[in-house]
């Protein structure tokens, strides 16, 4: 991402430092294969997340920004990671079996998903000539990399942290292309979220409590 | 259905209810002298017949209606057929209203009935006679239906006194290949249908080889002279019907008594001389095996398809 | 008075699921949830009549929104709520007893009871806010609040598969709807930078108004997104596994109600999102897009059908089927074929709520979901077989429902609208569901009881449609019929609000 | 008010009236009341008919009834041949149907008084009724599927009595869905290239469309309206439905139902198309060849009464087909007269087809009534218990097999007549083909001599084979009065066909043949130098042999004694050395077994002891329906094993269904990236 030479820039680069450390988190969740871990890179990238609302807020002189950046900040940094972090308990069993795909494997899929995402978000970026369309990429990219979690992750709390990684990638873009959805509707998509995530967590411990484990290949009971 | 037309009818029926029997007889005959026998006579099957008429009538017990009545319907088809048929003249009574296809209908009606009859009887031979009768029959009428498509196509009508009467004025068209291909196709359905050898053996009481006679083992007394009478009838009229379409010489086209009584005469002899061939015929061949006469009513059926195409293309 | 016209149907059910929450469920307060959904339906008429009258209604800024196909999705909401609430005592009656011994004691098994209650009204608050929604992003929040309520109805029998229907189905339509969230959020910042107000950026009327204005190639994007996440709330190909497992675990009012309605309001959104992506792309890239989905859904329900073990599943992969071939009508997007695949949907809702009704019962009776293990039910349980028998007629097609008039104009508007193709190949694979769904029914039904070891081993079971079951699920069959010889009540709302989303 | 719309009117009226009594009548009243009304039904339909034929054109519209398309009805003389035998045969089945259906129930099972079948079986009729009134392509698809779902409901009526009514019922649901698919794809594609749905406006605009869809159009058509009419590749479903449905009802399928496909085809090939090319009607024509022959010699070894008689259908229907490929063939190279002839023919054998099928699927009916069984091996002599049934039956049996004096044998002699003259048409297919179909129909007519021999032969005459035929009674007076009705209509074609000449004429007018051939097509056919006049010839005969009986009468001495049987003097002859229907046929079957391909097989079990010493010899012998075996069992076999393996794509796995999600948002965002 190149940076222009205009005193306006502090504030680009800051957001693309944003930017950065958003991409990097999900990359680092790949990576990882502990879901504690896991639960607290996703609190940096909450936090990067309502870091780079601020500074779009400052560059274009959105004062409600603010209170959005406060309250994404707040659910996504705070809420969620903690909610996550009590439903994995300190068994072994939990920590995260060998994943569908290698971890290699799975970090080279990343790079091609950020490639692809780069060519699909053109037309959003020609859009608008600033610094934020140009970051579009980061958050589409997100998106990919948290339905890869999805996908390969045989955990199902690991499932739900991917859910997560696919949610923050979406509120992103949401800021980088158009400053944030109206606020009833940015506040209903929160609850929403923290309502499935909530009955996430439920089913999840009455899984362990049926099946012994939160394992989701013993879920293939309901085939054809 | 004039008065002339209803008097060559009469004429024909008379002819062809008195001379099959004496048909029957000088085959007989000529068969025994050429097997170096005396033979019975010309006129044996009359003496059976009257024979026959003086027993008792017997009803063999289970059998029905359709027992009794098959004798009937087989003389009456063969008369009707004689009446349609233009054997002496060609101005018969039912010629307009009975063409070639009804002609042929009446006479397999009186073989499915004969059959039924032979199912009714509930025994083991009516059951095969029966059997093997409507196998043939069934086989041979592709045949018949060929031959008449064959002889009608060029005149445009399967009217019987039409046929004859483009026999009798053009000779040459007889000599076509078409009409000899099918001359030889009807020859083979008349043995078929009327049971003469090759196909079956009318002498026989062979459990395993009899066809017609498995069919009336039951009929006795004046039954059996009826059916006996039947066949011979029948025997005649195809061969008269065989004769007038491809040897029509004779036949009287106009209504005049003396050419009418000519043809009648000429008729007589047709019919004896074609007797004679057949009995003659008969001494040297043997009776095919059943399952073999498919594949002579197959050939049969070739060589109409070949007078068709023959009809076609040729002329 | 229209602004009371448009909250009822959200208020009723929500006073509803508070009756259950405060009283739980009891003899007195069994059927709050079905005076609910008859308030619902009969607010329902009263909006197409007025809408049918005085055009759409708008209030709460255009946040909330009634025009025809509003009004046709609300019927479909009420009738089928009605019938489904309606069967809900019966069934919890039979069932409630049979799950509750695998959890603990009968206190539990009221809570369940309770919470049955509070979320089916939940359900039904929830669909009429998604189908009354005006803008884009009222209607997704109200489609996820209505997979995060039903989550619970789908593990309600507590079962292990039941428990793995629950979290397949949160999951798969969770992801979809994300998707389709992505596209909502695209399609706002398109429509932002064409310059169309912060509140009036997500609303239909503004987008299709605005819609030479908006980038082609930004909505292309954010049309083929909202497509593929709604279409997997209407069970539609690439995101379809939950709709099995979800139908054959859900107590059978509930997976009715997911049938009969709330693919229909998923799909309502989809024609709305085709709407707008014609308005500014041509019917070029939708028409592919919906072809491909419909085709794509109709062949693997086809394909599923044919060994199919499970009657459940069966009823289900039928749904999808339905749906299949509905997209296809929206692919074609001609006034007539909208008209058929709105008639469709009433016919298919109908039938689909009846046979799921019946099939809970025919559980009940049976004890088994197994197909071949339910031999001979005509003799046995005649009133039973017949019902059933008689919804399955009318998911086959067969004239006098309403389901054979719809396939018929939408076989009439394919070939018109120059599709000969596609819509030859929609019907050959109808053909092939048709032969599978006959040969599993006939096996169900008919035969003779005296013989088959398997069938005298079980206890006779009572006749267990009473009255009182039987008399809703008939006269929804009689509709049906009735919508088939004549659709007299609701031809003219079909027709208009085939009107505002034709090509 | 035109009697056509008169007549149309009462039957609707009947029909809902019947509906009523079904649904509301007690149990006691309702078998009664539905017949009556049905028969009512049948009668104004016949009437309705007549007044078509007799020249009357009555067409209407209305908007209101069939969402989204609107009832379009129109009966000009070629429907009024159908509705007329439509009628004919509903109300001679709906009066046998008061007798059968009131003690129907076999063995315990409840029986046809049921509520459900008594109301099927007015709408059944009055869908018969409705199909040719039809006149817009959505009238015709309603009215064919009203019909398909009653009769497929009243096939499986008697699902309790055996394992096979299911199937067949399956089969039967499957097949008819297959025709009207395609029927529904060809005519909505002519419907939109002609870019209207009345039959009026598609008939204006057929010279306007391209011919290769009209030749799709037509092949779509063909199979629709053949399988219907039990063409032979499509007739499988046929020999199945009909012996397992009700005998009233099977009587309605066989002799009405069919008729159907045949006036879809005449309606679409000839009238809306308006002809088209040849060999759409060579194709009918080999069709139609290949139906009667291959239909007839399964009739010809089957041994169930009612299967023989649903392949006799496929015989009859397939020369019908000849008679109307005929007729195309004609139009199409510029011989009005001979095509009128020909398409005269069809329509004669229709309705006379219809006449001798109704009384022998009634005549069946009685006797599976009576005896429980339709396997000919386990009757015989119900002669003796049954005379009325039986002289009905034989009736019936002679017309079949279209021998004079039977109901069949006008309308195939005019259908041989059409053909003979047809040699004079040029073009080589015409020469080869003819003569193919001419002993095509001369086999299938030998063959069905020997059928219905077999049939009345082995099932009535001789003596009971088994105890169940001991006790055969005869049928209740309802069902001898249906079949009564059955018989004077084709006593009335077997003695004056010529009768229906003039109507015929205006028929093969309507259907687009018009000009100067349509008079002559009458019976008496003097214009083409053939002549037949049955009542000469059959009452010719009868009078010979009445007076050959007198005359006997007359020459014989004493009364006739019963005299036993000639046993060879090897002891009492049993029952069981009859010729049974399998004995009987087994000739048949050996000639042509190479087409029939019988299966025969026999295992011997021995004893554990010893192998050497049998313990059990089972030898059975079947012969399947060949077509079915090459054609249908590898298809359902493909169908499963796709069934089976595709289970795999919903094996349960969370991860495989995200993953189909994921594939598919990579696949969609490559085409976006690669769209720009």
């Amino acid at each position: 991402m190149t940076t222009m030479s205009t005193p306006a820039n502090g504030a680009s680069e800051l957001l693309d430092l944003a930017a950065g450390v958003f991409l990097l988190a999900a990359v680092a969740i790949l990576w990882l294969r502990d879901v504690a871990a896991q639960t607290r890179l996703l609190a940096v990238q909450g936090s990067a997340l309502a870091a780079m609302a601020v500074v779009l807020g400052a560059e274009q002189a959105h004062p409600e920004l603010y209170a959005v950046a406060a309250g994404v900040g707040l659910l996504r940094a705070v809420v969620l990671p903690a909610l996550l972090r009590r439903a994995v308990n300190a068994r072994a069993a939990d920590r995260e079996t060998r994943p569908l795909l290698n971890v290699g494997a799975s970090l080279l899929t990343a790079a091609a998903l950020v490639l692809l995402a780069y060519a699909v978000a053109q037309p959003l970026v020609r859009l608008e000539a600033t610094a934020a369309a140009r970051a579009l990429s980061v958050g589409l990219s997100v998106v990919l990399i948290g339905l890869l979690v999805l996908v390969t992750r045989r955990n199902a709390l690991a499932q739900v942290v991917g859910f997560l990684l696919l949610d923050n990638g979406i509120t992103a873009i949401a800021f980088l292309a158009a400053a944030g959805v109206p606020l009833l509707v940015e506040l209903g998509v929160s609850f929403d979220l923290l309502l499935v995530v909530l009955v996430l967590r439920v089913l999840t411990t009455r899984m362990r409590a049926v099946f012994g484990s939160a394992d989701l290949d013993d879920l293939r009971e309901l085939r054809d | 259905m004039t008065t002339s037309s209803v008097v060559i009818s009469a004429l024909q029926v008379t002819l062809v209810l008195a001379g099959a029997p004496l048909l029957t007889g000088l085959m007989r005959q000529v068969r025994a002298r050429l097997e170096g026998r005396a033979g019975g006579g010309v006129l044996q099957p009359w003496r059976d017949v009257r024979k026959l008429l003086r027993k008792a009538r017997l009803d063999p017990e289970g059998t029905g209606p359709a027992f009794r009545t098959a004798p009937l319907i087989g003389v009456a088809a063969a008369i009707m057929a004689a009446a349609a048929i233009p054997l002496a003249a060609t101005g018969t009574a039912l010629g307009s209203g009975a063409d070639l296809i009804a002609v042929i209908g009446l006479l397999t009606l009186a073989s499915a009935m004969l059959a039924l009859a032979g199912l009714d009887t509930a025994t083991a031979f009516g059951g095969m006679g029966a059997s093997r009768e409507m196998t043939i029959t069934a086989l041979a009428e592709p045949t018949i239906l060929m031959a008449v498509f064959a002889l009608s196509t060029r005149i445009g009508s399967t009217d019987l006194p039409a046929i004859v009467t483009a026999g009798i004025t053009d000779g040459a068209r007889l000599a076509s290949p078409a009409s000899l291909l099918a001359a030889v196709a009807l020859a083979v359905v008349v043995l078929a249908e009327t049971g003469r050898l090759p196909v079956d053996n009318p002498a026989t009481h062979l459990e395993l080889t009899m066809v017609h006679e498995a069919m009336v083992l039951e009929y006795s007394g004046p039954d059996l002279a009826l059916v006996e009478l039947g066949a011979s009838m029948r025997l005649a009229v195809l061969l008269g019907l065989w004769a007038s379409l491809f040897a029509p010489w004779g036949i009287a086209t106009t209504a005049g008594a003396a050419a009418v009584v000519l043809g009648a005469g000429v008729f007589a002899a047709k019919l004896a001389l074609l007797g004679a061939a057949l009995a003659a015929g008969e001494v040297f061949t043997a009776k095919l095996r059943l399952f073999r006469v498919p594949e002579l009513l197959a050939g049969s059926f070739l060589l109409a398809v070949l007078a068709v195409t023959a009809s076609f293309f040729l002329n | 008075m229209t602004a009371l016209m448009l909250l009822v149907p959200l208020a009723a059910p929500l006073l509803a699921a508070l009756v259950y929450a405060v009283f739980g469920w009891r003899r007195a307060t069994a059927h709050a949830g079905t005076a609910g959904a008859a308030l619902v339906l009969a607010d329902a008429i009263a909006l197409a009549v007025r809408v049918m009258r005085r055009g759409s209604a708008e209030i709460l800024g255009g946040w909330l929104r009634a025009d025809p196909l509003a009004a046709f999705m609300l019927l479909g909401i009420g009738t089928i709520g009605l019938l489904a609430c309606a069967a809900s005592p019966a069934y919890l009656a039979a069932h409630g007893n049979a799950h509750d011994g695998q959890r603990q004691g009968a206190r539990e098994g009221a809570g369940a009871t309770r919470r049955y209650g509070m979320l089916v009204s939940g359900f039904l608050a929830a669909m009429a806010t998604a189908v009354l929604a005006g803008n884009l992003g009222l209607a997704w929040i109200a489609i996820e609040a209505t997979t995060i309520v039903t989550a619970f109805l789908v593990g309600h029998a507590g079962t292990r598969q039941a428990l793995e229907a629950a979290w397949k189905y949160t999951v798969i339509c969770s992801v979809g709807i994300a998707l389709a969230l992505l596209g909502i959020i695209v399609l706002y910042a398109a429509a932002r930078h064409a310059g169309l107000g912060e509140s009036s950026a997500l609303e239909y009327t503004a987008l299709i108004n605005h819609a030479r204005t908006l980038d082609p190639a930004v909505t292309r994007m954010a049309v083929a997104l909202m497509i593929l996440g709604f279409g997997a709330k209407a069970g539609l190909v690439p995101l379809h596994a939950w709709l099995p497992d979800a139908h054959s675990q859900a107590p059978a009012p509930v997976s009715a109600l997911m049938s009969g309605v709330l693919l229909p309001v998923a799909f309502s959104q989809v024609l709305r999102v085709t709407a707008i992506g014609n308005a500014v792309l041509g019917t070029g890239f939708t028409r592919t897009l919906l072809l491909i989905m419909g085709l794509g859904s109709l062949a693997l329900a086809a394909l599923l059908l044919i060994a199919q073990r499970d009657y459940k599943r069966m009823l289900a992969y039928s749904t999808m089927e339905h749906m299949g071939l509905i997209t296809v009508g929206a692919a074609i997007g001609t006034r007539l074929a909208l008209a058929a695949i709105l008639l469709h949907i009433a016919g298919h809702g109908l039938a689909k709520a009846v046979a799921f009704i019946t099939s809970g019962h025919i559980l009940s009776a049976e004890g088994t979901t197994r197909i071949d293990q339910v031999k001979a039910l005509g003799a046995r349980q005649p009133v039973l077989a017949g019902i059933f028998g008689c919804a399955l007629l009318a998911l086959l097609g067969f004239p006098p429902f309403s389901l054979f008039a719809s396939e018929l104009a939408l076989a009439r508007s394919g070939f018109a609208a120059h599709l000969g193709w596609p819509t030859a190949a929609a019907f050959a694979l109808v053909l092939l569901a048709f032969a599978a769904l006959a040969a599993h029914a006939a096996r169900m039904l008919l035969g003779d009881p005296d013989h088959d070891p398997v069938v005298d081993a079980r206890p006779a079971a009572p006749g267990v449609l009473g009255l009182i079951t039987r008399t809703p699920l008939i006269t929804a069959l009689v509709a049906v019929a009735v919508l088939g010889i004549t659709a007299w009540p609701i031809s003219s709302l079909i027709n208009t609000a085939a009107q505002t989303g034709h090509r | 008010m035109n009697p056509v719309a008169l007549g149309l009117a009462v039957a609707s009226a009947a029909g809902a009236l019947a509906v009523a009594a079904a649904l509301l009548a007690p149990a006691r009243v309702r078998v009664a009341l539905v017949g009556v009304l049905t028969a009512v039904l049948g009668a104004a339909g016949m009437a309705a008919g007549g007044a078509a034929l007799a020249g009357h054109i009555f067409t209407a519209h209305v908007s209101q009834l069939l969402p989204l398309a609107g009832v379009y009805l129109a009966v000009d003389a070629l429907s009024g041949v159908f509705l007329s035998v439509g009628g004919a045969v509903v109300l001679a089945a709906s009066v046998y149907g008061i007798g059968y259906f009131r003690h129907s129930g076999h063995n315990g099972h409840s029986g046809g008084n049921g509520r459900a079948i008594q109301v099927l079986w007015p709408v059944f009729a009055f869908s018969l009724v409705l199909v040719p009134a039809a006149a817009s392509v959505s009238t015709l698809l309603v009215a064919w599927e009203l019909m398909a779902v009653s009769s497929l409901l009243l096939v499986v009526s008697e699902h309790r009595r055996s394992a096979q009514v299911r199937s067949a019922g399956v089969w039967y649901a499957v097949m008819t869905h297959l025709g009207l698919v395609t029927i529904l794809i060809g005519l909505v594609w002519l419907a939109s290239a002609a870019r209207t749905e009345t039959f009026a406006g598609i008939a204006a605009a057929a010279p306007g469309i391209s011919p290769v869809v009209r030749g799709g159009v037509f092949v779509l058509v063909l199979a629709g309206f053949g399988s219907k009419a039990g063409m032979v590749p499509l007739h499988a479903w046929l020999p199945r439905a009909h012996p397992e449905a009700p005998s009233p009802a099977s009587a309605l399928m066989s002799a009405a139902m069919v008729n159907l496909g045949v006036y879809g085809l005449v309606r679409v090939g000839l009238d809306l198309l308006g002809g088209g090319s040849r060999w759409w009607w060579l194709l009918v024509l080999l069709l139609g060849s290949l139906s009667a022959v291959y239909g007839i010699l399964q009739a010809s070894v089957a041994n169930d009464l009612k299967r023989l008689l649903a392949y006799s259908t496929v015989e009859n229907l397939g020369l019908i087909l000849v008679g109307v490929g005929a007729a195309g063939v004609f139009k199409d190279s510029g011989f009005p007269v001979l095509a009128a002839l020909a398409l005269a023919a069809a329509l004669l054998h229709t309705m006379t087809h219809a006449a001798f099928k109704t009384l022998l699927f009634l005549g069946a009916g009685s006797v599976l009534h009576a005896t429980g069984t339709r396997d000919l091996d386990d009757l015989g002599g119900l002669r003796a218990r049954m005379p009325v049934t039986t002289g009905l039956f034989a009736l019936g049996a002679l017309g079949a097999a279209a021998l004079p004096g039977g109901a069949g044998f006008p309308s195939e002699w005019l259908l041989l007549q059409s053909l003979i003259h047809g040699l004079v048409v040029p073009g080589v297919t015409v020469v080869v083909l003819l003569p193919v179909a001419v002993g095509a129909i001369a086999l299938s007519a030998g063959l069905a001599v020997a059928a219905f021999v077999k049939a009345l032969g082995t099932g009535f005459l001789a003596k009971s084979r088994t105890p169940a035929a001991e006790h055969a009674h005869e049928p209740p007076p309802a069902m001898l009065a249906g079949m009564g009705l059955a018989a004077l209509a084709c006593a009335g074609f077997a003695l004056v066909p010529g009768l229906v000449g003039p109507l015929l004429g205006r028929a093969v007018a309507a259907a687009g043949l018009g000009g100067a051939g349509a008079d002559q097509a009458a019976g008496r056919l003097s214009a083409l130098g053939s002549t037949l006049s049955p009542l000469l010839v059959v009452g010719g005969a009868l009078l010979l042999v009445v007076l050959l009986r007198v005359l006997m009468r007359l020459v014989a001495r004493g009364p006739r004694r019963a005299a036993p049987l000639w046993d060879c003097g090897a002891g009492p002859l049993t029952p069981r050395m009859e010729y049974t229907a399998t004995s009987f046929a087994e000739p048949l079957q050996r000639v042509f077994d190479n087409v029939l391909a019988p299966e025969s097989d026999l295992d011997v079990t021995a004893y554990t002891e010893s192998a050497y010493l049998v313990e059990r010899v089972a030898y059975s012998r079947a012969v399947p329906d060949r077509v079915e075996h090459r054609l249908y069992t590898p298809v359902i076999g493909a169908v499963r094993r796709a069934g089976t393996a595709s289970r795999a794509l919903a094996n349960g796995s969370v991860h495989r269904y995200l993953g189909y999600g994921f594939a598919s948002v990579i696949v969609l965002l490559l085409v976006l990236a690669a769209a720009q």
